[in-house]
C-alpha cells in the first residue's frame, strides 16, 4: 500500500481494521477496513472530519476504545506483533512505554487534584523506570526539556495554575518520558491558540527527531497535517479516502473528498471568498457607519473580591460601515468576546461609547433595550449550547417574532419557514430538535434565528470555528450570500486568521484587551502594524503548502 | 370494737371465697429459696412520678411497691387487712377515728426513724395535699381531717365524716410511707427516684431517667408484713428495671433468656410464653372493669335510651374471645367479680341487638340514606380516643365500632398526640365516649372512678373539666359520697351494689372485661407476689438455679 | 477570608435564631402543653384550678411574647431551663443523653461511609456485570427499608433467634452493634448512590484515559485518580445527611431503647416538653451549621482548585 | 448545498446517541427498556390499580373483622393471613394502597410545588431575595426533619393527609436547593442569553426555556422522594403519629404489625415487603428519569 518500501519493519501496521460501537441495541460500524502503516521516525496524519473515525482508530491502537467499542476485525501490528486482541494486562506494559498519547484537550487531561510532578513521575513509577531522587531529577529535566519555565516550581503546582499551552507541554513530557516508539497525538493543538499551537507542534517535531519516535497525528486541520506530516491518511465516514505522501496527495488529490477538503480549507484558498470593496474607503470613517465603538473599557471585579478590578477590554475603538464585515481577531483572553457582549448590550461597559445604527446603548434600559435588540443579533460559537434542546427548530426560529409579537400566527409561520429555507434547511428539519441535527444544520438554525428579525447588524462569535472545514465553507458561503442579498453588516469574531482574511473587509486585532492593529484586511495582512499581528499571521498552519502552490 | 374487727375479717374472707387465686405465684417454687442474684425486669413505660399517691400508674406502683412499706398489708388471697408497719389498730364506731400502733425499730433507708411522727407527716400530706409543693390529695383517702401523734409509736387520724375505706386505703400502693426529706420536695422533683427515701426491702441504687433503674436489697430490712412466711432481708440482691417500650422486644428478650420478668404481656403472646414453660401472671386489678363510658353532657348520648341501646349492641363476649384470653374474664358488672362489694348484674348487660335497634328507634334515631342513624338532621357519630395503657384498647374500640356499626351508629376511634388527647378528653362534645378502668380493692374505687372531684369519667359539671355545660347526676354523686362515708360494712356493700345497678341502669358505662395486669416470668423466677391490685412485690422473689 | 468567615458566622447566627423562633412558634401553637399533659392525670386528680396554679408557678401563663423574650434571653446565656416532664434542668438531661447519641451517630456514619465506599468501588472494579448490577441495586434496597422495621427484624433475628448479641442489658459496645447497623444502612444508601454516579462520571474524564495511556492498571487509576475526584462532591451532601442521621437516631434509639437525644426527642415530643425540644432544635441547628461550615472550609483544603485565587489563568 | 451536513447528520446524531445516552426518541427508549425498569413500572402499576380499584383484587372487607378468624397464618383462604381482629391482611394492604400512595403523592407534590417555587424564584431573581430564600432553606434544613413533621402533625391533627403535609414540608428545602442550582445552571446557558438577545422578556424566557430545562432532573428526584415519603409516613405511624384506625395505611400496618412479630410475623413482614418493593420500583424509575434527563 505505502509508496515507500522500507527495509526495517514498520513501527505500526494497521490492516483491515474494523471497529463498531454498541448503542444498547446493535453494533454500528464506525471504522471500515482501515489499513495504513507507520515507518520508524515517520509522521503520519490521520485527517478527517467529525465522524470520520479517526479518533476511534487512534484509540483502538493504544487499546483504549470506549467500553461500548469493539474491534470487529483486522490487525494492529506493533513491530510485527498483533496487539489488536491483547488483554488490558498485556497492553498495560505497552501503553506509555512503547505507545504513548498526547490528548486533545489539555484543560481536562490532567488530574485537577494532583500536582504536575506527581502526574509526570507517575508514568516513570508505573513502569519502574526511576524512583526516589533520580525520579525527581528526571521529572524536572523532562519538564525542562518540553520548555516549561521554572520546572522546579511547576512540579509542585496544580494543573489549574498552568495555562493551556503549559499543560499541553506537561502532557507531552508525559508522552515522551519513556521514549516510546510511537506517539499518538490526537488533535494535540485544536484547543489551543494559533501561536501556541505552532510552538507545541514544533516541540513535538523536535522531540520526534531527537528520540526517533514515530508520530500518528490525528487532526481535522488539513493545514496542520500539511505542515507536519510525511504521509496522509484521509478518512471519511470510517473509510480511507486517500493515502499517500503528503506532497503528492495535496498536489494531486485522487478522491473527490480530498479535493473538497483542500478546496474548503481556508488556509489554502488564497482567494478571498467575497468580492471586496477597495480598501481605502472601507477604512475611512463615514456617516454610513452602523457600528461605532469608541474607547470601550470593560472592568471585572475579581471573584475573590480583594485587589483592583481586572480590565478585560481597554479603550477599544472601531467603526463598521453598513453592509461590510468587520473582524475582531485575538487569542483567548484577548477580550474579543467581552467587547462584543458589550456591543450587543449584554453588559454595561465601564466606560466608552457604543452606537448601533445611531442609538447610543448607554441610554437603553429595560423595554427600550429590548426593542433595540431587533437591530443587532448574536450568533454563538457553540450551536449546541445556544439552541434550547427542548424546542423544535421551528419554535426556535419563530420565537423572536413571538417576542415582538406584531405578526399574526400564520404570518409568523410563513416568515419562519421562509427564513429557514433561506438558510438552506430541509423542510424535514423544522419539526426536529437540535440534538437530531448536525453541527452545520444547528448553526444554520442559529443564523436563521438571528436573521428572522431583519437586524441591521449580525455579530458572529466564532460562529464557524466549531465546524468541520467543509461545513464551515458552506456556512461562510451562506453568510456571504445573505450579506449581499440583505445588506447585512457583520461583526465577525474569530481566532482563525485564515477565515478572517477570506471574508472580512476590515479587521481589529486585540491583545490583552488592547487594540494592537486595525484597518482594511489587505493592509493588515500585507503590512502588519505590530509584531503580534505578524506572529499571528505566520502561525497560520498550511503555509508550506500554500507556498508550494 | 374487736368484734367489729372480726366481723370485718369474716366478710372479707367470705368475699374472697369467690375471689381468685394466682396460678402458682405463691407456691414457693422448687426447693428452698436461693439468696442473691439480680432480677431483670422489663417495664413498658418509664415511671412518671414517685409521689406515693401517684402509685396508681403501674410503672410508678411497680417501683414504689419495692421501696416503700405501708401501714397495713392486704392479703391478696383473703383480702384481709394484716399488720405491717402498724402492729395493730383500732377504729371507732363511726369510722371517723383510726389509731395505729407503729412497729418499733423501723427506719427509712436514710436512717431516720419511721415513727408515729413520720406516719402522721405522710398522711397529712396524702390526706390534705400540699399547695406550695403542688402535692395533690390521695384519691384513696376521703374526709381526712388531721393526725395526732399520741406517743412516738402511736398515731391517730381524725376524719370529718366517716371514712370506712381508710383502713384498706392504708394498705394500698398509694399509701407508701416515705421519709420527710422526700415529702419536702416539690411535686415535680419527685420524678427522680433517687430522692424517694422509703423503708422498703429495696432501695434505689442508681437511675438513668427514662432508661433504667437499679434497686439493691436493704440488708437490715426486718419488718416485712408480719404474716408472711418470708421474713428479714429480700432474697434478691437487686432488681434492674429496664424500660423497653417495644412489646415484641420485651417478650422476645424474655423468651431469649435476656430478661427474667416482664410487664404487659399481650393476650396474643400468652400462648407461646406458656408453650415454652414460662409463667404468665395475670393478677386481677380488682377494680372497675375495663369499660366504655359515656359523657352524657354530649346531647348525642344524653338520652338514656341511646346509651342503653349501645350497651346492648356491645358484644363483650366477642371482644374477649377475639382479642383476649382466659385471663381476661368477661365483665359481669362495672367492677371485677373479685372486687369488694361486687354484685353480679350480667343480666342487665346482655348482648341484644334487636332490643338495641328497638331502643334507638324509640329514641327517634332512624336509619338514614348513608346507613347511619339520624335524628333531626344530626347523625349518630361518636368519637373516642384509645387509651394507651389499657391492653389492646385500640383493637377493642375498633371491635366496638364494628358492633355499633351494625346498628348504624358510627364510632370513630381517634388517634392523637397526648396534648390534643387530654384537651379533647375534657370536652364531652369532642369525646362523647371514652374507655376507662381503674384498679383498687375497695368499693371506694367506684367513687374514684365516677366522682366529679376524682376521675370524673362521666365529666360532670364542677368536675375535672370546665367545658361541661350542664350534666350532673346528683343521685349518683349522693350514692358515691354515701359509699365513701358509710361506716357500716353491710350498708356500705349494699350501697356499692346499688351504685353498680344505677350506673348500668343509666347505662353510663358499658363494662367489657375484668382487666388483669399481665406479667410473664422465666421458669426459674420463684416467689413472685402481688399486692391486692396487681403490682408485683419482689420481696420474697428468688431465682432458682438455671 | 476573614470577611468571608464573619459573613458565614452571621448567617449561622441567623439560622440558629430562625430555627429557635420557628420551633418556639410551633410549640406554642400545639394543643395542650407539657403541664396539662403531666398534671391532667387521673391518678393525680388535680382540678383545673390546681393545674392553673402549677402553670403559674412555671411562669407559663404570661403572654407569649414575654415568654419568647425570656426564653431567648435564657438560651443566649446557655440556660435551657427546666424540663416539666422530668423535673430536671434541660442541660443535665442533654448532658446525660448526648454521649449515647454521639457514639451511635458517629459510628453509624463511619459504618455508612465504609459501606458506601465498598459498594461503589467494588462495583466499579468488578469485571462481572452481574455483580456490578447487584451491588449497584443495593443502595436502592437500603433506602427502601423502613428503619424501625429493619431494627426490629435485626433484633428478632440476631438477638432472639440466633442469640448473637443481647439487646437487654448488654455490654457497652455490644449494645451498639445492632443500632449502628440499623442507623448506617439507610445513611449509606444516598452516599453510595452519589459515589457510584461520581465514579462513573470521573471515569469518562480525559485525564483517566491519559492515566491509562501511561500504562496504569484499572485499580491504579481508580485509587490514585478517580477516588479523590469522586469523593470530593460527596462532601456536599454531608449537611443533608445530618438531618437523616438525627431522624435515624430517633427511630433507632426508640427501637433499641437507647438513652440518647433521639429517644429523648421522641419522649419530649410526646409530652410536649417545650424547653427540651427547643434545646434540641437549637442544638441540632448548631450542629448542622457547624458541619456545613466545616465542609465549606474543608473544600479548599482538599481541592487545590479552590485554594489559589480563582481565574489565575483565564 | 447541504450535502456534507447531511452526510454527517446521521453519524453525529447516532454517535451522540451511543456515547452520552442523551434524550432518546421514544421508540428507541421502548426498545431499550431494561427488564428491571419494566418490572418496576409493573409494580407501580399494580399498586396504582390497588389504589383506584381495590375491589377488583379482593373480596374481603378490609375494615370488618370476622370473629374467631383472628391471627390466621397465610393460607389459601387468606393469602397473607389475618390480623388481630380477623381482618384479611391482603385486603387491608390492597385497600391501604390508596392511603399510602395518595399520602406519598400529596407529600411529594407539596414539597415539589413549594420547593420549586422557592428554588426558581431564588435562582432567577437578583441576589438579595435569592440570599433571603436560601437562608430560609438553610433554616428548614437545620431543623431535624422528623421533629418538624412531628410538630406539624400535632398542629394539624392526625390523619393521612396531614401526615403527608408534614412529610412534604420536610422535602421543600431539598427541592428548593436542587431547583435553584438547576435554574442557575440553565440561566448560564447560551440559549437563555440568546432568548433574551432575541428580545425575550424575563417572564417569557423563564417560562419557555428556564423552567422546562431545569425541572427535568428535579422531577427525577421527585420520583425518588415518592419512595422515601412512603417510608417517612410509615415511620410516623411507628412513632404513634400515623393515621387513626381502622385506616389500613401501609406504614401503619407495618408499625402495628410489629407488635405481633413473635406470634404472627406476617403481619409486619408482608406490608414491609410491599413497601420495599414499591419504593424500590419508584427509585428505579426515578433513575431512568435521571438518565433520560441527563
Amino acid at each position: 500500500m505505502s509508496t515507500s518500501a522500507a527495509a526495517s519493519p514498520p513501527v505500526l501496521e494497521v490492516e483491515n481494521l474494523s471497529i463498531s460501537y454498541h448503542d444498547g441495541i446493535a453494533h454500528h460500524r464506525a471504522v471500515h477496513d482501515v489499513s495504513f502503516r507507520i515507518e520508524p521516525g515517520e509522521v503520519v496524519a490521520l485527517v478527517g472530519e467529525s465522524g470520520s473515525g479517526k479518533t476511534t482508530t487512534a484509540q483502538s491502537i493504544i487499546g483504549l476504545l470506549q467500553a461500548n467499542g469493539r474491534i470487529d476485525g483486522g490487525s494492529i501490528k506493533l513491530n510485527g506483533t498483533d496487539i489488536a486482541r491483547w488483554s488490558d494486562r498485556q497492553l498495560d506494559v505497552v501503553r506509555g512505554a512503547k505507545i504513548s498519547l498526547v490528548p486533545q484537550d489539555p484543560a481536562s487531561s490532567l488530574n485537577p487534584v494532583k500536582t504536575i510532578g506527581a502526574q509526570v513521575s507517575e508514568i516513570l513509577r508505573i513502569h519502574g523506570a526511576a524512583s526516589g531522587h533520580a525520579l525527581e531529577a528526571q521529572v524536572i529535566s523532562l519538564l525542562e526539556r518540553v520548555g516549561l519555565s521554572e520546572p522546579a516550581l511547576r512540579v509542585r503546582q496544580y494543573p489549574h495554575e498552568l495555562s493551556g499551552g503549559m499543560r499541553q507541554r506537561v502532557l507531552i513530557a508525559i508522552a515522551v518520558a519513556l521514549k516510546p516508539q510511537l506517539i499518538i497525538a490526537d488533535e494535540p493543538t485544536s484547543a489551543l491558540d494559533v501561536t501556541v499551537q505552532r510552538r507545541i507542534l514544533d516541540l513535538i517535531d523536535e522531540l520526534r527527531t531527537e528520540f526517533g519516535t514515530s508520530v500518528l497525528l490525528v487532526t481535522h486541520d488539513l493545514g496542520v497535517a500539511a505542515d507536519r506530516a510525511d504521509r496522509l491518511v484521509v478518512l471519511q465516514g470510517g473509510r480511507v479516502q486517500e493515502l499517500g505522501a503528503t506532497k503528492i496527495v495535496l498536489a494531486a488529490p485522487r478522491s473527490a473528498y480530498t479535493r473538497q477538503l483542500i478546496a474548503d480549507a481556508p488556509s489554502f484558498s488564497a482567494v478571498a471568498r467575497k468580492t471586496p470593496a477597495t480598501a481605502r474607503e472601507k477604512a475611512a470613517p463615514s456617516d454610513n457607519d452602523v457600528v461605532i465603538v469608541d474607547g470601550l473599557v470593560q472592568d471585572f471585579v475579581r471573584p475573590d473580591g480583594d485587589g483592583k478590578p481586572f480590565r478585560a477590554v481597554d479603550g477599544l475603538s472601531f467603526r463598521v460601515r453598513r453592509g461590510t464585515t468587520h473582524a475582531i481577531v485575538g487569542e483567548s483572553g484577548s477580550g474579543k468576546t467581552t467587547s462584543i457582549r458589550a456591543i450587543v448590550g449584554f453588559q454595561k461597559p465601564t466606560a466608552g461609547r457604543i452606537e448601533i445604527d445611531g442609538t447610543d446603548l448607554s441610554q437603553l434600559r429595560g423595554e427600550t433595550l429590548r426593542q433595540f435588540r431587533r437591530k443587532i443579533q448574536l450568533v454563538y460559537q457553540n450551536p449546541y449550547g445556544s439552541l434550547d434542546p427542548r424546542q423544535t427548530v421551528f419554535d426556535i426560529v419563530a420565537e423572536p417574532l413571538l417576542n415582538f409579537g406584531r405578526l399574526a400566527r400564520p404570518a409568523r409561520e410563513a416568515k419562519a419557514r421562509a427564513i429557514l429555507s433561506r438558510v438552506g434547511l430541509p423542510e424535514a428539519a423544522l419539526s426536529r430538535r437540535p440534538h437530531a441535527l448536525s453541527g452545520g444544520q444547528r448553526q444554520r438554525v442559529a443564523i436563521a434565528r438571528a436573521l428572522v428579525l431583519d437586524p441591521d447588524v449580525v455579530v458572529l462569535d466564532e460562529a464557524v470555528s466549531a465546524l468541520d472545514v467543509t461545513v464551515q465553507a458552506r456556512i461562510l458561503d451562506l453568510l456571504d450570500e445573505l450579506q449581499h442579498d440583505l445588506g447585512l453588516t457583520y461583526l465577525f469574531v474569530s481566532h482563525d486568521l485564515a477565515v478572517v482574511r477570506q471574508i472580512s473587509d476590515t479587521v481589529s486585532v486585540l491583545k490583552d484587551g488592547r487594540l494592537v492593529d486595525g484597518g482594511a484586511v489587505e493592509d493588515v495582512f500585507e503590512r502588519p502594524g505590530s509584531d503580534y499581528t505578524r506572529e499571528l499571521i505566520n502561525a497560520i498552519p498550511g503555509q508550506n503548502r500554500a507556498a508550494l502552490v | 370494737m374487736t368484734t367489729k374487727l372480726k366481723r370485718l375479717a369474716l366478710t372479707l374472707a367470705a368475699l374472697s371465697a369467690s375471689g381468685f387465686f394466682l396460678p402458682s405465684a405463691f407456691a414457693e417454687g422448687a426447693g428452698d429459696p436461693v439468696k442473691g442474684g439480680t432480677l431483670i425486669y422489663l417495664e413498658q413505660q418509664a415511671h412518671t412520678n414517685l409521689y406515693p399517691p401517684a402509685g396508681g400508674f403501674y410503672p410508678n406502683g411497680g417501683i414504689l411497691n419495692q421501696i416503700t412499706d405501708k401501714l397495713t398489708y392486704q392479703n391478696p388471697k383473703t383480702l384481709e387487712i394484716e399488720p405491717w408497719i402498724a402492729e395493730s389498730w383500732t377504729v371507732n364506731a363511726g369510722a371517723t377515728e383510726y389509731t395505729f400502733k407503729i412497729r418499733p425499730g423501723v427506719t427509712f433507708s436514710d436512717g431516720t426513724p419511721l415513727d408515729a411522727a413520720a406516719v402522721a407527716k405522710n398522711y397529712d400530706v396524702f390526706g390534705l395535699g400540699n399547695k406550695e409543693l403542688k402535692q395533690p390529695v390521695s384519691e384513696v383517702i376521703n374526709n381526712y381531717e388531721r393526725s395526732e401523734v399520741i406517743d412516738p409509736l402511736t398515731v391517730k387520724f381524725y376524719f370529718k365524716k366517716p371514712s370506712p375505706g381508710f383502713l384498706q386505703g392504708t394498705s394500698v400502693i398509694g399509701s407508701g410511707l416515705v421519709a420527710a426529706s422526700a415529702l419536702a420536695l416539690p411535686f415535680e422533683q419527685l420524678g427522680d427516684a433517687t430522692k424517694i427515701i422509703g423503708s422498703g426491702p429495696f432501695v434505689v441504687d442508681s437511675e438513668t431517667i427514662g432508661k433504667e433503674l437499679n434497686l439493691k436489697a436493704r440488708e437490715e430490712y426486718a419488718w416485712g408484713p408480719a404474716k408472711l412466711t418470708h421474713q428479714g432481708r429480700a432474697y434478691l440482691d437487686g432488681i434492674k428495671y429496664i424500660i423497653t417500650g417495644e412489646d415484641s422486644v420485651r417478650i422476645g428478650a424474655l423468651l431469649a433468656g435476656q430478661a427474667d420478668f416482664i410487664r404487659q404481656v399481650q393476650a396474643y403472646d400468652e400462648k407461646q410464653v406458656e408453650a415454652q414453660a414460662y409463667q404468665i401472671y395475670a393478677p386481677s386489678t380488682r377494680g372497675v372493669n375495663n369499660s366504655v363510658v359515656f359523657r352524657p353532657d354530649n346531647p348525642l348520648v344524653a338520652d338514656v335510651k341511646v346509651r342503653k341501646a349501645l350497651l346492648h349492641a356491645t358484644d363483650a363476649k366477642e371482644i374477649v374471645t377475639t382479642l383476649f384470653s382466659a385471663n381476661y374474664p368477661k365483665a359481669t358488672s362495672i367492677i371485677a367479680s373479685t372486687a369488694l362489694g361486687y354484685r353480679d348484674i350480667s343480666a342487665k348487660l346482655a348482648f341484644d341487638p334487636e332490643k338495641a335497634k328497638a331502643l334507638l328507634d324509640e329514641a327517634g334515631w332512624t336509619i338514614g340514606g348513608n346507613g347511619l342513624r339520624q335524628k333531626d338532621g344530626k347523625e349518630l357519630v361518636l368519637m373516642a380516643y384509645e387509651s394507651l395503657p389499657q391492653p389492646q384498647n385500640k383493637e377493642t374500640l375498633q371491635l366496638v365500632a364494628q358492633q355499633w356499626g351494625k346498628l348504624g351508629v358510627k364510632l370513630t376511634v381517634l388517634a392523637g398526640d397526648s396534648g390534643s388527647r387530654i384537651v379533647d378528653d375534657l370536652d364531652p362534645l369532642k369525646t362523647p365516649v371514652s374507655p376507662a378502668m381503674v384498679g383498687r380493692a375497695d368499693p371506694d374505687v367506684i367513687k374514684s372512678q365516677y366522682y366529679p372531684k376524682n376521675r370524673d369519667v362521666l365529666r360532670q359539671k364542677g368536675g375535672q373539666s370546665d367545658k361541661v355545660q350542664s350534666f350532673a347526676d346528683d343521685k349518683l354523686n349522693g350514692l358515691l359520697e354515701a359509699l365513701a362515708s358509710e361506716p357500716d360494712r353491710q350498708k356500705r356493700l349494699a350501697i356499692a351494689g346499688e351504685v353498680q345497678d344505677y350506673v348500668v341502669d343509666q347505662a353510663y358505662a358499658i363494662p367489657i372485661f375484668e382487666e388483669p395486669q399481665a406479667f410473664a416470668g422465666a421458669p426459674y423466677v420463684q416467689g413472685i407476689a402481688f399486692e391486692a391490685v396487681g403490682r408485683p412485690s419482689f420481696y420474697s422473689t428468688w431465682l432458682a438455679e438455671h | 477570608m476573614s470577611g468571608y468567615l464573619l459573613n458565614r458566622l452571621g448567617q449561622a447566627l441567623f439560622v440558629l435564631w430562625a430555627a429557635f423562633t420557628i420551633s418556639f412558634v410551633l410549640l406554642q401553637a400545639m394543643p395542650g402543653d407539657a403541664i396539662l399533659i403531666k398534671f391532667q392525670n387521673p391518678e393525680l386528680g388535680l382540678n383545673p384550678q390546681q393545674i392553673a396554679n402549677i402553670r403559674a408557678s412555671y411562669a407559663a401563663d404570661s403572654a407569649i411574647w414575654v415568654q419568647y423574650v425570656q426564653t431567648i434571653g435564657r438560651f443566649s446565656t446557655g440556660n435551657f431551663g427546666y424540663s416539666v416532664q422530668a423535673g430536671v434542668p434541660v442541660s443535665t438531661m442533654l448532658a446525660a443523653h448526648l454521649p449515647a447519641t454521639l457514639k451511635l451517630a458517629s459510628l453509624g456514619f463511619v459504618l455508612a461511609a465504609v459501606l458506601a465506599v465498598a459498594i461503589a468501588f467494588v462495583s466499579s472494579l468488578t469485571p462481572f456485570a452481574w455483580l456490578r448490577g447487584a451491588l449497584q441495586s443495593v443502595p436502592s434496597l437500603f433506602i427502601s427499608i423502613p428503619t424501625f422495621w429493619l431494627g426490629i427484624m435485626l433484633i428478632q433475628i440476631f438477638s432472639f433467634r440466633l442469640k448473637l448479641v443481647p439487646v437487654i442489658n448488654p455490654g457497652p459496645w455490644q449494645e451498639l452493634i445492632l443500632p449502628v447497623v440499623t442507623l448506617a444502612v439507610p445513611i449509606s444508601a444516598p452516599l453510595a448512590q452519589v459515589l457510584v454516579r461520581n465514579i462513573d462520571d470521573v471515569l469518562t474524564r480525559p485525564f483517566v484515559a491519559v492515566a491509562r495511556a501511561k500504562g496504569a492498571t484499572r485499580h491504579w487509576v481508580l485509587w490514585r485518580h478517580v477516588a479523590k475526584n469522586a469523593l470530593l462532591p460527596t462532601l456536599t451532601i454531608a449537611g443533608v445527611l445530618f438531618g437523616e442521621l438525627i431522624a435515624g437516631a430517633v427511630v433507632t434509639e426508640t427501637v433499641f431503647g437507647l438513652n440518647g437525644i433521639g429517644g429523648l426527642t421522641e419522649r419530649a415530643v410526646g409530652s410536649q416538653d417545650a424547653a427540651v425540644l427547643q434545646a434540641i432544635v437549637v442544638l441540632s441547628a448548631l450542629a448542622f451549621v457547624v458541619i456545613n461550615l466545616i465542609v465549606d472550609l474543608l473544600f479548599p483544603v482538599l481541592d487545590p482548585r479552590l485554594r489559589t485565587k480563582a481565574g489565575a489563568t483565564a | 448545498m447541504t450535502t456534507f451536513d447531511t452526510i454527517h447528520d446521521d453519524v453525529i446524531a447516532s454517535g451522540r446517541g451511543q456515547r452520552t445516552g442523551r434524550r432518546l426518541s421514544l421508540p428507541l427508549l421502548m426498545r431499550r427498556l431494561p427488564p428491571g425498569l419494566v418490572l418496576s413500572w409493573l409494580v407501580l402499576g399494580i399498586a396504582f390499580l390497588w389504589a383506584v380499584a381495590p375491589w377488583l383484587f379482593t373480596s374481603y372487607n378490609p375494615l370488618e373483622g370476622v370473629g374467631g378468624e383472628q391471627l390466621r397464618r397465610p393460607d389459601a383462604g387468606h393469602l397473607l393471613g389475618t390480623d388481630a381482629l380477623g381482618r384479611d391482611l391482603y385486603a387491608r394492604i390492597v385497600y391501604g394502597a390508596v392511603h399510602s400512595l395518595a399520602g406519598a403523592f400529596v407529600a411529594v407534590a407539596l414539597g415539589l410545588v413549594i420547593g420549586i417555587g422557592l428554588g426558581v424564584v431564588a435562582g432567577s431573581v437578583r441576589r438579595r431575595l435569592d440570599d433571603a430564600i436560601m437562608r430560609l432553606v438553610d433554616v428548614l434544613l437545620s431543623i431535624p426533619p422528623l421533629l418538624l413533621s412531628l410538630s406539624v402533625i400535632i398542629l394539624l391533627g392526625f390523619g393521612t393527609v396531614n401526615a403527608a403535609i408534614a412529610v412534604g414540608l420536610t422535602s421543600v428545602a431539598g427541592f428548593a436547593r436542587l431547583a435553584r442550582s438547576e435554574v442557575v445552571r440553565v440561566r448560564r446557558s447560551d440559549y437563555v442569553e440568546a432568548a433574551f438577545g432575541s428580545g425575550g422578556t424575563f417572564s417569557a424566557v423563564l417560562w419557555r426555556h428556564v423552567l422546562p430545562n431545569s425541572l427535568t432532573s428535579v422531577l427525577g428526584i421527585a420520583a425518588l422522594q415518592f419512595g422515601s415519603a412512603v417510608l417517612q409516613i410509615s415511620t410516623l405511624g411507628f412513632l404513634g403519629y400515623g393515621a387513626p384506625p381502622p385506616t389500613p395505611e401501609w406504614g401503619l400496618l407495618i408499625a402495628e404489625g410489629r407488635n405481633y412479630i413473635s406470634t404472627a410475623w406476617w403481619l409486619t413482614t408482608a406490608p414491609g415487603v410491599v413497601v420495599v418493593l414499591v419504593v424500590l420500583a419508584a427509585n428505579r424509575v426515578s433513575q431512568s428519569f435521571g438518565k433520560v434527563a441527563a
